[in-house]
């Protein structure tokens, strides 16, 4: 199953499961989203439960905050996460903090949806990763997948989380496990394990990260997209790395960073975002309060550069297997 | 075409500053009783015309004139100024307590009661309530405990919200009141999202929103305008027109040039501008525009015409900007006093009475407040635990805050 | 008060889907010729009419009528036919290019070139355009070197914005073409703000910006109407309505309870209710717009009212969402073929001449791709150099992007 | 001189020199804003240079970078930095990539003012500290300064900076150094040397971190309100920390902060916003790129806790002397 068609599964099961589930956002009625993810959805449940709405992100945050309150579970799409920060304040200032300033009298039960990252040629509007910037907002869980079989389950788990939940979609993934090398032919999921989808209901719980490849040399925090690309590093360097796809950025699994780093002493972080308070920034610092003791090289940060993405250059910019796998090395010379 | 001329730069400014004499010429009033009522189903593009006349029940005798007197028995109408008495005496109490320390900050809503208290009796119980700071008078009029009110406000032991909120940004669930915000505008949006999420659900029960003139300027009522006409929301959307925010008058928002209940004109949503200082027409408008939310007929917008008697907050000091004498000459007057007025004119109240009322809601509130202040106050430190803190930021607190929460008591 | 009935939920639908019937019938109409010009001083409250009557002049024969007649010569009428006629066929050609792989994406204007034409030859050298994606047609008509707009479009080594910016991205200060933002609607408030600076400057130039009907719905659509009016700023807000926003039609944005015209009646903004696909209707409404502005009288809300003829862009097929013929049963036609039928109707262009232009505009665009394409596309990857992506972050690099830019050329 | 009167003064003077600054926003004109940094402005450039808005950050900041696309050279107030958000898509979509995107074409030449930081019983929507959101969006330069005569300096540099400015005004300081001990008399500016500030033109540079207090034992990072509680800290403790002002927050001054590291071995970092993800993150992963070598112990990070910032208990929230101390006997100990 692709990875939209994993969500789509997703938001299907949970639309059957739970009637106070709807689902909107600017696209994702009849025509199904332009990512396909709510293809069918309007069809199947009504146009009362899958619906248009104006092109108003924070309109679109803002009413799922008073459906919440209502009682329903909305589940909605911001067509790009380039395009959330009209939305922002209703996430920050709102959905973040309903029940904390009403001692839990109402709260703000939303998922997010957002594809984010590059490699579409999508320019400095559609290619941003913007994750970090919730991750600094207390209130809000960050969920970001690297794979059809954990974007449903992990989804599942968003909708069912009685708090709002960012729920971030690496667009270049949805139709196969992108290893960063743009010029080789497209993998399909169809041929990778976790491209395997059941189609019913299942969990993958939110805050507990996956080993995607055990190994002893250096631990490897990744998400999305480079978890794949980390992969693709650490067979061609023959490196024995361990790497770990984090899966929810917070609550952060950090029992398994600190067990697998204690193990192999040695850390390198990857993601896609800018690197300046990048998650990564996060990353690092936890690693090392952790694990100082243990640490024989620097961690190594690997991420796109402090600039917009740009079109025309952006394998520039995408931070691939050539970048990982430099940083693998010095980190092993280190 | 012209000749090039240059360009001028405008700036709207108040009709009096500090100093210089209040004039309300530029406010558009109707008689009372002037203005037609339509029918609950009129179509939009058939009453515009509400949008720019002042709907008004009460004349200058006090009484009750035209289409918009409400029908309302009498008995709701007592109830309605003892709210709106108590209310004021509820501001006064604690406008004290802040100045004794006992809090850090207050609000008051003086001139403003009958916006709230209207509102809150004419609506149903279970209709949900998006307010503003200054609808205090909503929780009174629902005879929320008082007692309960005064804990938030001095961050006591006793507060339901543990401390964690500003004075005065009350929570009230089981009141239909909707937690405060303290971002301007904010909650205009929910309201629509949770009227939307009642017509998804085939539910019966309408939400009603409040914003003040100058928070119309912020992108949530432009949302709130859009989504409600979008899906016909049933609900109320209200902005309260008191002509100032802070130090900023009503033309900064653009008021100089259309009234505020025009705005919803261009949304297709039924627009009405109401005497807010009128408790009769604060009654009457709210029917109309809950009657057409409940009969699938959608939104209403209604701009109250007010005026902000008092400070802007305990922080703020109006006389810096505006004549100290301004709401004497205010065109409305006082609602308190003009719906007194009124029971008095149809025989159902006297001086003697009114008296009686204030004299008996002071004493209430001062017990109520020595009962608040026996559960502690800002001044004696008594407050919600430290630990608390850590609670309800998720529904179970996630490792990293149990972590801090260690910390923060190691620490101490 | 009515008995209590279940709440509906209302989502607007579109007239038709596809497979079904294209339906107009939800437009209003007016005749051409039939509606009043008033003069530019009138006040904004004597004009309301015009947000929901619609502004045409050139009639089914291709006379122009009434009041809105503007008295343009001639050579600008041709000048116009040529710009929109080059406009199409500047489309069909990037859109070729695009289907060969020689650039990422493309956006058409197709069914809507008169109005991005018009206002750039109605306005003046010096005014500023905060355009959308869809106003190629300014740049044509400004003559700015198609050349240079193909290189952006190929993203290549002579492409002024360096590869950096997604095909159609274009920016054009030597043309008072303002940067395109990939984000809906941000132009819109700068349009007011620039239009606010060159007040206070004490300047003669005016800035007019663009959203679609779809865009309407964000904040800072609502924030330059707040800010336009409350400083009367000399600026022209336009609302192309082309009746689609990617799969959603109007109605989504609120169009099927009132006219976007009239959202400006609320904010006190004279509004204009205009066919979009009259180029005469452009032409006159701009210069009305653009005279207020540059007399002092402020800012003028201009509805557009059009078809996207072609899809929303290359990444789109609207045969999901809408009747494959819908465009056939527009009833406001092809601008193109209204201008021409116009100057043929006055003797003052022939099919010949037509088909001439037409033949001639293909050759140069040709000639103009042959040229691009030489200095390269994204297919042979001829771009801009990788090192310059961190370039104009800021005005100088810092030290931490020089840094992270010797990193980058290291690891290659 | 008071923190606000400075600001003022800064903007007198920029205002008297170029006809082309503007100061706009929230009660600023004829009032003179709710902290008083623009009293008397209004009067003295009149309502055309100094003017009300409406109550819109978004549309202020929009506005702005219209203006500065213009020529102008606007420097607006957001009344709190907690009401910001409605203005960041118009920061981070346009301000921030305007002269990217144009390939400098069109720029925005704004400084965007906000009081910032709590302790004076705010609540949360009163108390924010954002500046890491501002430190990860690339184009953006955030200043923080921790009193006069720096906020005078760097508010003149930021304003006469080409590219947009984030100038975060940290509010618990405006009339004093305050050092966490809230329970103590208020110190006046008066009394503090920095408190001298020339009435003319004078520039401190962006960038350019400064030593507050020398020392051999551990290094703080810190700015805003927290310079001055670290300085307690280092004395109550009688730990010969050398305290950096950071001042900027981007650009970095990596080369003041490698130095000084490299010389204790020890680091300690201190802000008032929550904690995850916020820039001491980014600080705390930099400092042990640079010197990783020559860490002793691990880097600490003091800060808020990551929950809203709460009314009646905000002195258990503020990162006070006490918490300082405490991780500055740590780091020794480790
Ligand atoms: C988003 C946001 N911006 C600014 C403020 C600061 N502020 C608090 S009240 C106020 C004035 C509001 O005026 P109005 O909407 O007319 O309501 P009123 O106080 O008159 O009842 C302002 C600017 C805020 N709380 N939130
Ligand atoms: C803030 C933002 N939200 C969403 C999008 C995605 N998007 C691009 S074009 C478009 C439709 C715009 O419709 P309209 O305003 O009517 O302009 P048109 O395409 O019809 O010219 C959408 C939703 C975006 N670019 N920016
Ligand atoms: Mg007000
Ligand atoms: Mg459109």
């Amino acid at each position: 199953m692709t990875m939209n068609a994993a969500i789509r599964s997703a938001l299907d099961v949970m639309m059957e499961r739970d009637p106070n589930v709807v689902v909107f956002g600017e696209d994702i009625g009849y025509f199904g989203g332009v990512f396909r993810c709510t293809e069918g959805l309007q069809a199947k449940y009504g146009s009362e439960r899958v619906f248009d709405t104006p092109i108003a992100e924070g309109g679109i945050i803002g009413a799922a905050v008073g459906m919440g309150a209502y009682g329903l579970r909305p589940v909605v799409e911001i067509q790009f996460a380039d395009y959330v920060y009209p939305g922002l304040d209703q996430l920050i200032s709102e959905a973040a903090r309903l029940r904390y300033r009403s001692s839990a009298e109402f709260t703000a039960p939303l998922t997010v949806r957002m594809p984010c990252g590059g490699g579409i040629h999508g320019g400095q509007t559609h290619s941003q990763s913007p994750e970090s910037l919730f991750t600094h907002v207390c209130g809000l869980t960050t969920v970001l997948p690297s794979n059809p079989y954990d974007a449903k389950g992990l989804l599942i788990a968003s909708i069912e989380d009685d708090d709002p939940v960012i729920f971030l979609e690496p667009k270049r993934i949805y139709n196969g496990p992108f290893d960063g090398h743009h010029d080789m032919p497209v993998v399909p999921w169809s041929s990778h394990p976790l491209g395997e989808v059941p189609d019913g209901y299942y969990r993958v719980d939110l805050g507990r990260a996956a080993v995607r490849r055990a190994g002893d040399d250096v631990t490897v925090l990744a998400y999305g997209t480079m978890v794949h690309v980390a992969e693709a590093a650490a067979s061609e360097t023959g490196i024995d790395a361990e790497i770990l796809d984090l899966r929810t950025l917070l609550p952060l699994d950090t029992d398994a960073i600190e067990a697998s780093v204690d193990k192999t002493g040695r850390c390198v972080i990857v993601h896609e975002a800018t690197r300046t308070s990048g998650f990564g920034a996060e990353l690092s610092a936890t690693v090392q309060e952790l694990c100082f003791y243990r640490l024989e090289a620097p961690i190594e940060r690997v991420t796109g550069w402090d600039t917009p993405y740009p079109h025309a250059q952006e394998w520039d910019y995408f931070p691939g297997p050539a970048r990982v796998s430099a940083a693998l090395r010095r980190v092993m010379a280190g | 075409m012209a000749e090039a001329v240059p360009l001028r730069f405008g700036i709207p400014e108040p009709p009096a500053r500090p100093g210089e004499l209040a004039d309300f010429s530029y406010l558009d009033l109707s008689a009372a009783g002037s203005v037609r009522r339509p029918d609950v189903d009129v179509a939009p593009a058939e009453m515009r015309d509400l949008a720019y006349s002042l709907i008004r029940v009460l004349d200058d005798q006090g009484a009750a004139v035209g289409p918009w007197a409400p029908d309302a028995d009498l008995g709701a109408l007592h109830e309605g100024l003892r709210a709106m008495v108590m209310t004021r005496a509820y501001d006064d109490r604690m406008v004290t307590a802040q100045r004794q320390g006992k809090t850090s900050f207050y609000m008051r809503c003086t001139g403003e009661e009958a916006i709230a208290v209207g509102h809150a009796l004419q609506l149903r119980p279970g209709d949900m309530f998006f307010p503003t700071y200054r609808q205090q008078g909503w929780l009174i009029a629902r005879r929320w405990p008082m007692v309960d009110m005064m804990c938030q406000v001095f961050s006591n032991e006793k507060d339901r919200l543990h401390g964690r909120q500003m004075p005065i940004m009350y929570s009230a669930r089981d009141a239909d009141f909707f937690s405060i915000s303290g971002n301007l505008g904010t909650q205009f949006i929910q309201a629509v999202g949770w009227a939307m999420a009642s017509a998804i659900n085939g539910d019966t029960r309408i939400a009603s929103g409040v914003v003040g003139e100058g928070t119309t300027a912020e992108a949530d009522f432009h949302h709130a305008l859009t989504f409600a006409t979008t899906y016909q929301a049933p609900v109320i959307l209200n902005v309260v027109n008191n002509q100032w925010a802070i130090s900023s008058f009503q033309g900064i928002a653009g008021g100089s040039r259309s009234t505020f209940a025009a705005r919803g004109i261009g949304y297709g949503i039924p627009s009405l501008r109401v005497d807010g200082n009128d408790y009769l027409a604060v009654l009457s408008a709210t029917r109309w525009a809950a009657e057409r939310a409940r009969s699938n007929r959608g939104p209403t917008l209604i701009e109250w015409v007010t005026y902000r008697a008092a400070a802007h907050s305990s922080s703020d000091d109006p006389s810096r900007y505006r004549p100290a004498e301004e709401w004497k000459s205010w065109p409305l007057g006082d609602p308190i006093e003009r719906l007194k007025t009124h029971l008095i004119a149809v025989d159902e109240w006297s001086e003697q009475q009114h008296a009686d009322l204030v004299a008996d809601t002071d004493r209430e509130v001062l017990a109520a407040a020595k009962e608040a202040e026996s559960y502690g106050t800002l001044l004696d430190g008594r407050v919600a635990s430290a630990r608390s803190i850590f609670e309800d930021v998720f529904k179970d607190i996630p490792p990293h805050l149990q972590r801090q929460r260690r910390q923060m008591e190691d620490e101490r």
